[in-house]
């Protein structure tokens, strides 16, 4: 018998504290303010803890139906709640890393303004994610996915009196529409061919199919789907709102944009399984897409300076991977993998927020440097996520990353070979940044730090901390550091021994039985002698990925460290090069030019100019202009004469008489 | 019984029955003069005739010779229409009473002592009697007269307003017989109490309450002493009749006393048992013996009448009014609740 | 009998009502208005409704109109004045009057023999009326005694200080 | 034997008299005569069609459009005495003014 765990719990207890705090914190101290935020995420958190107790006594999935939502027909919709080892391992991310982040900010945000409001937007932004990860069916997924993507947009506009964050926040949300409605189509379909958007009738009416060989409904449905989470994970064609997006305060690029939100749409995907694996097309086009990005977004964070940009495009490629890993089919390998981003990756922000803390406010890394021995705490949590990053044994992100990489080795070359060469580039430029941020002497001025940061009401209230120069943060911000670094480190051996894909089998493995033999994706339950012989040649991808990851370190070593005049030689040579990177491969222009520019020219002439005004508020303001007009001559009626309004009447009497009779007629 | 007979025996009936009442009603202005006469101590008329027996007649050739002349400024034609309207209707009203039994006059005629039974007869009395109001309102209007324009106020406004206690006086008796017919109220009062009390409406189901309505109420509509205060002379001339002279006055004249004759019948018929009484004797007192008793009742309410007159003081328009409608309406009212309960008790 | 009966007293309720409108002083129309009145309730004897035709001349004639003529003596009212009154009256009014009633009329004559109604063909006697009006339309019945009892009280605050017992007539 | 059309035409014709007085009359108690005209053209028609269908229940209108014409006749002549009293005549179109 399965215990009853109230999951509902989870995700209301932050949607209490966001109310609590947004209808009441403004007149809350901010020690209350912290207290409710960090009560109720921390309740989320124990209850999360709780459920994982009970975890073994379970019969999964476990599904807690709260209320029907919709009926319509046949097609129903309940608030429902889905559990199953997937839905655990999101939860444990999101709740644990999302309260060290509360923690985190408790002490980063304490000197900002609109304190409330800041935790107000981050236990709703808890709510809607767990309302996604809890979700038992696609509609339910869908509100806390718009729900996390509204959560972004106000706390990437969270310093709404710095246009470029407002204008960010605006990015982010209008990019993110695009991938909605891919979302939608592919939700209406699910409804139109499967009649329901329940994870388990789906799974139950699609497992019969066959695999589609060639393009066909499951094929659009996967891409539609593959789109929203481009949108939503910052993928190719649609990653260009999350650099814009680390306008936000650091916490937030630290649990939404890189630790929780953005994976949301590895988390569908692979949600998604049973679709994707009868769709190869489908799953090609996810790989093809992960393997660009993460390409893509490593060569343009090699040039990056500004620290959080560089952590940005790195999130961007490390989704990437986690897309060539669902791709792949690896989906377990995927969300390995975003599991152990979640810790690194938050990490590398959180201990970058605390550099820019140190160093009050400042973000350009060139202005940085020999941070070491000043905040040491910083540095060593830095490192450590850095370490786990470039995928160096035996730290966290060598671990998943292997597994993606061997997993798409048997899939194709190609990805391999493409996710290597990423490697090398992200263990590259993150050591640029460590080298750029901890070693050499100060570059930037000692004192009055802040003049060149006054712009931004977001960093430059770091000033007012009482004692000028580079700082080390406060307990509050090193503690959720330490545990994120432990984290790293250690957070990868849950890998070990297929362990992990293990305990995600259920989960994936459940219907794929027809795609085990007909569709060469490597399966977790792989045939034993394709094991064997796996055995060697994983030994040695695995060598090469660590290789390149010391690589890139000694080329950062020497470029940065030994002689950091020569990247500027360097970009001297290959200058049209250098700049096309630097300016991200202009793609933000591209996209204006062919995009926005003409979208805002129609919507302006036609749109505006023509339809809203030309005829909808055109006929408005004629039909009230007329109506004025009319009563204006008809008040005229109103002689104030009794007789005059007996005509009236009588003329009306008649017309009914007449129309009567012409009725009584016609009907003859 | 053939349709001709019918028309003749009907027409006989009329002529008859108009007869009576007109002479009736010219001996009750006689018998008026006389008693109140006597009752303040005076002889009344008589020179013309024993007693002066044929005064009213001498008063009646004197108003078909007196000159009838039209004052100027009048609305001729309703001044000339509203005398003939007041004693149209107050004739009219004679014609459903009835005063007798059914008559068999040999084998071939059986009518009843009645000029028409219609079996809504008290409704139709009181339509016409309603109806009569307009007669004096137009004249006190018509004669472009202050005094009679009050008079006819003061007389319309006191006749609509005591017929409604006069109605309602009247349907406790309907609640008792169940029914309008005049002639079948007054069957429902044959027999008696205990063998000699009769079973009369005034003697039964607190119908005296009812009686006495009728009586205050019916003073009223006909203009009498003590509510004469349309015609009030030490106030108003004579009201509404103030500009009219001979005839026309004579009508006025002869439209209350009907009006006072139509009152009593409908009193005795009502709550004095009608014609019941003691009969005895061969066909022919069995015939008439009936119309005696009706006659001898209706002259007790007539003397009352004018005992009335010769004793009671005119009221106050206030007072007037507020009787009417602050003691009769509700006590009229209270009755007909009372009779309504017993009845429904009882069966 | 009935027929001729009927043209007589639908001629004599026809004369009164273009008497009424061709009248110019008041207690003529009130006068020719009862006319009318007492020749519908003869009507009304022809079609059987005896107690219908009673209460019409008690009611109505008796009272309503009592009380109009009691009020044209009362405010005196004299003759009609030739105020140049409404066109739109006259203009939209009385063109739409005829022409609905003449459309009315063609209709109805379309209709007509669609059924005979003989002298005395229901049961109109008090009895049935009194059983219909205090069982099946009771509640009508309360009702409108309610309308009525707010009619006296509004006519009374309305006339308040002169001739409330008139009005409580109505 | 009457056909019910001749009693619907009657009915009608006081009616339409009813109107006219409405529309051509300019004194206020005359208006409202017009409009008990109507009524009792209306109440013809109740009764007719009574008689008609043998249903006793067009009679019982007739009492409630009676006791409704009573009320009417007691309000409305109540407000003719209070009109009077503060306008000073009777001709409705003196009495206008309800105008812009």
């Amino acid at each position: 018998m399965t215990p009853h765990l109230h999951l509902w719990l989870i995700p209301l207890l932050p949607l209490a504290g966001a109310a609590i705090n947004g209808f009441f914190g403004r007149r809350f101290s901010r020690q209350a303010v912290s207290t409710v935020a960090l009560l109720f995420s921390g309740a989320a958190f124990a209850m999360a803890l709780w459920v994982a107790g009970q975890f073994s006594s379970l019969t999964l999935p476990y599904i807690e139906t709260l209320a029907p939502w919709m009926r319509a027909g046949s097609f129903q919709v309940d608030f429902a709640f889905y559990f199953d080892q997937l839905s655990l391992v999101m939860l444990m991310v999101v709740t644990g890393v999302g309260f060290l982040i509360h923690i985190y900010s408790v002490g980063y945000m304490w000197t900002e303004g609109g304190f409330y409001r800041f935790f107000t937007y981050l236990n709703l932004f808890m709510f809607f994610m767990l309302t996604l990860i809890l979700a038992s069916n696609y509609l339910l997924m869908f509100i806390g996915w718009e729900g996390v993507g509204l959560a972004s947009y106000l706390l990437i506009g969270f310093f709404f009196l710095k246009d470029s964050a407002a204008a960010a926040g605006k990015k982010a949300f209008i990019v993110n529409r695009v991938g909605d409605f891919g979302f939608l189509i592919a939700l209406f379909l699910l409804i139109k061919h499967f009649g329901s958007l329940n994870y388990a009738d789906l799974a139950g009416s699609i497992s019969p199919l066959h695999i589609e060989t060639s393009a066909g409904l499951l094929t659009a449905i996967g891409i539609l789907l593959m789109v929203g989470a481009a949108g939503k994970s910052a993928q190719i064609p649609l990653y260009v709102w999350l650099p814009d997006a680390m306008e936000g305060p650091t916490p937030v690029s630290a649990l939404i944009h890189a630790a929780t939100m953005v994976t949301a749409g590895v988390y569908m995907v692979s949600r998604s399984h049973v679709i994707f694996e009868r769709a190869p097309i489908a799953m090609t086009v996810v790989a093809i897409i992960g393997t660009l990005t993460a390409f893509f977004a490593a060569t343009i964070g090699i040039t990056q300076t500004d620290i959080k940009k560089v952590l940005a495009y790195s999130t961007v490629s490390q989704l990437g991977y986690m897309f060539i890993g669902c791709g792949v089919g690896a989906f377990s390998a995927g969300i390995f993998h975003l599991m152990t981003h979640a810790f690194f990756k938050g990490l590398l922000f959180l201990a970058a927020g605390s550099v820019i803390h140190a160093v009050g406010g400042e973000q350009d890394m060139r202005k940085m440097g020999g941070l070491r021995t000043k905040i040491p705490w910083t540095f060593w949590t830095m490192t450590a996520g850095t370490f786990a990053i470039a995928g160096i044994p035996p730290l966290a992100g060598f671990f998943s990353k292997d597994e993606i990489l061997w997993q798409a080795s048997r899939v194709s070359m190609i990805y391999w070979a493409v996710g290597i060469l990423t490697a090398f580039l992200t263990s590259f430029y993150m050591f640029r940044q460590w080298f750029m941020t901890f070693f050499g002497e100060y570059r930037g001025e000692q004192h009055g730090h802040g003049s060149h940061s006054h712009g931004s009401p977001g960093h430059d209230s770091h000033d007012n901390h009482g004692h000028g120069g580079v700082h080390e943060s406060p307990a509050v911000m090193l503690a959720p550091l330490v545990i994120l670094a432990i984290l790293s480190v250690v957070g990868g051996w849950v890998g070990i021994g297929n362990r992990f894909e293990n305990f995600l089998a259920p989960v994936f493995h459940s219907t794929a039985t027809i795609s085990a033999d007909s569709f060469d994706a490597p399966s977790m339950s792989a045939e034993p002698k394709n094991e064997e012989a796996g055995k060697s040649t994983e030994l040695l991808f695995t060598e090469i990925s660590v290789g390149v990851g010391v690589l890139g370190f000694l080329l950062a070593w020497q470029l940065y460290y030994r002689r950091p005049e020569l990247p500027a030689e360097i970009a001297l040579k290959l200058n049209g090069l250098y700049h096309t990177v630097l300016h991200k491969y202009y793609v933000d222009e591209i996209y204006a030019a062919i995009i926005v520019k003409p979208l805002i020219a129609i919507s302006t002439v036609v749109f505006w100019k023509g339809i809203d005004r030309g005829m909808i508020d055109a006929t408005l303001d004629g039909s009230a202009e007329g109506a004025r007009e009319v009563s204006d001559t008809m008040r005229h009626m109103q002689s104030g004469n009794i007789r005059s309004y007996a005509g009236w009447v009588a003329a009306g009497a008649a017309c009914i008489i007449v129309f009567m009779t012409w009725m009584a007629v016609g009907t003859r | 019984m053939s349709v001709g007979l019918f028309i003749l025996v009907s027409l006989v009936k009329i002529a008859l029955v108009f007869f009576i009442l007109l002479t009736a009603v010219a001996y009750t202005v006689w018998l008026e003069r006389k008693v109140v006469g006597h009752m303040q101590n005076r002889w009344g008329p008589t020179r013309v005739g024993p007693f002066g027996l044929l005064q009213p007649a001498a008063d009646g050739v004197k108003f078909l010779f007196k000159e009838d002349l039209t004052p100027p400024h009048v609305h001729k034609t309703l001044y000339i229409a509203a005398p003939m309207i007041a004693v149209m209707f107050a004739l009219t009203s004679i014609a459903v009473i009835p005063f007798g039994n059914w008559v068999a006059i040999g084998d071939t005629i059986y009518t009843p002592l009645q000029i028409t039974d219609v079996n809504i007869g008290l409704l139709v009395i009181l339509g016409v009697t309603s109806l009569g109001v307009y007669g004096i309102a137009l004249s006190g209007w018509s004669s472009n007269n202050k005094y009679s324009l009050l008079g006819g106020l003061r007389a319309s406004a006191q006749m609509i307003s005591y017929e409604i206690s006069l109605g309602l006086s009247l349907v406790g008796v309907l609640i008792l017989s169940g029914s309008f017919s005049l002639r079948e109220i007054v069957q429902a009062q044959s027999g008696h109490f205990w063998g000699f009390i009769p079973k009369w409406n005034i003697f039964y189901g607190g119908q005296f309450v009812a009686f006495f309505v009728y009586l205050m109420a019916a003073y009223a509509e006909t203009n009498r002493i003590p509510f004469d205060l349309p015609e009030a002379e030490t106030e108003l001339v004579a009201g509404y009749h103030t500009e009219y002279s001979a005839m026309k006055f004579a009508m006025f004249f002869m439209a209350e006393y009907a009006n006072m004759v139509t009152v009593g019948c409908l009193a005795t018929l009502l709550f004095l048992g009608g014609w019941s009484g003691p009969i005895f004797g061969p066909y022919i007192l069995q015939v008439l013996l009936p119309v005696f008793w009706f006659v001898a009742k209706v002259f007790v309410f007539m003397f009352i009448y004018i005992w009335v007159r010769g004793t009671l003081p005119r009221f106050r328009y206030d007072q007037l009014m507020a009787f009417g409608w602050k003691f009769l309406l509700p006590v009229a009212i209270a009755n007909v609740v009372i009779t309504a309960l017993i009845v429904a008790l009882r069966s | 009998m009935h027929l001729i009966l009927f043209l007589i007293f639908g001629a004599v309720c026809v004369a009164g009502a273009v008497n009424l409108l061709l009248q110019h002083h008041p207690i003529d129309s009130a006068l020719s208005l009862v006319v009318v009145m007492g020749a519908l309730a003869a009507e009304y004897l022809l079609l059987g409704a005896e107690f219908v035709a009673a209460v019409q001349v008690i009611v109505y004639a008796g009272a309503i109109m009592v009380l109009f003529v009691f009020v044209i003596m009362l405010l005196n009212a004299g003759e009609e004045a030739r105020s140049g009154g409404s066109r739109i009256a006259w203009v939209i009014g009385v063109p739409g009057m005829l022409l609905g009633s003449i459309l009315m009329a063609w209709v109805l004559l379309k209709h007509s023999g669609t059924g005979q109604v003989e002298v005395g063909s229901l049961p109109g006697s008090p009895q049935d009326i009194g059983w219909l009006l205090f069982h099946d339309f009771l509640l009508p019945f309360e009702v409108t005694s309610i309308l009525v009892l707010i009619a006296i009280m509004g006519a009374v605050v309305l006339a308040s200080h002169a001739q409330s017992a008139e009005k409580k007539e109505g | 034997m009457v056909p019910l059309s001749y009693y619907l035409i009657l009915s009608g014709i006081l009616f339409a008299c009813g109107v006219t007085g409405f529309l051509i009359k300019r004194n206020i108690i005359t208006i409202f005569m017009s409009i008990e005209l109507m009524l009792n053209g209306v109440n013809l028609s109740f009764v007719a069609f009574a008689a008609q269908w043998h249903a006793l229940s067009g009679q019982i209108f007739v009492f409630f459009v009676m006791v409704v014409a009573a009320a009417e006749a007691a309000v409305g002549l109540a407000i003719i005495i209070a009109v009077y009293r503060t306008r000073e005549t009777l001709n409705v179109d003196q009495v206008n003014l309800l105008k812009l």
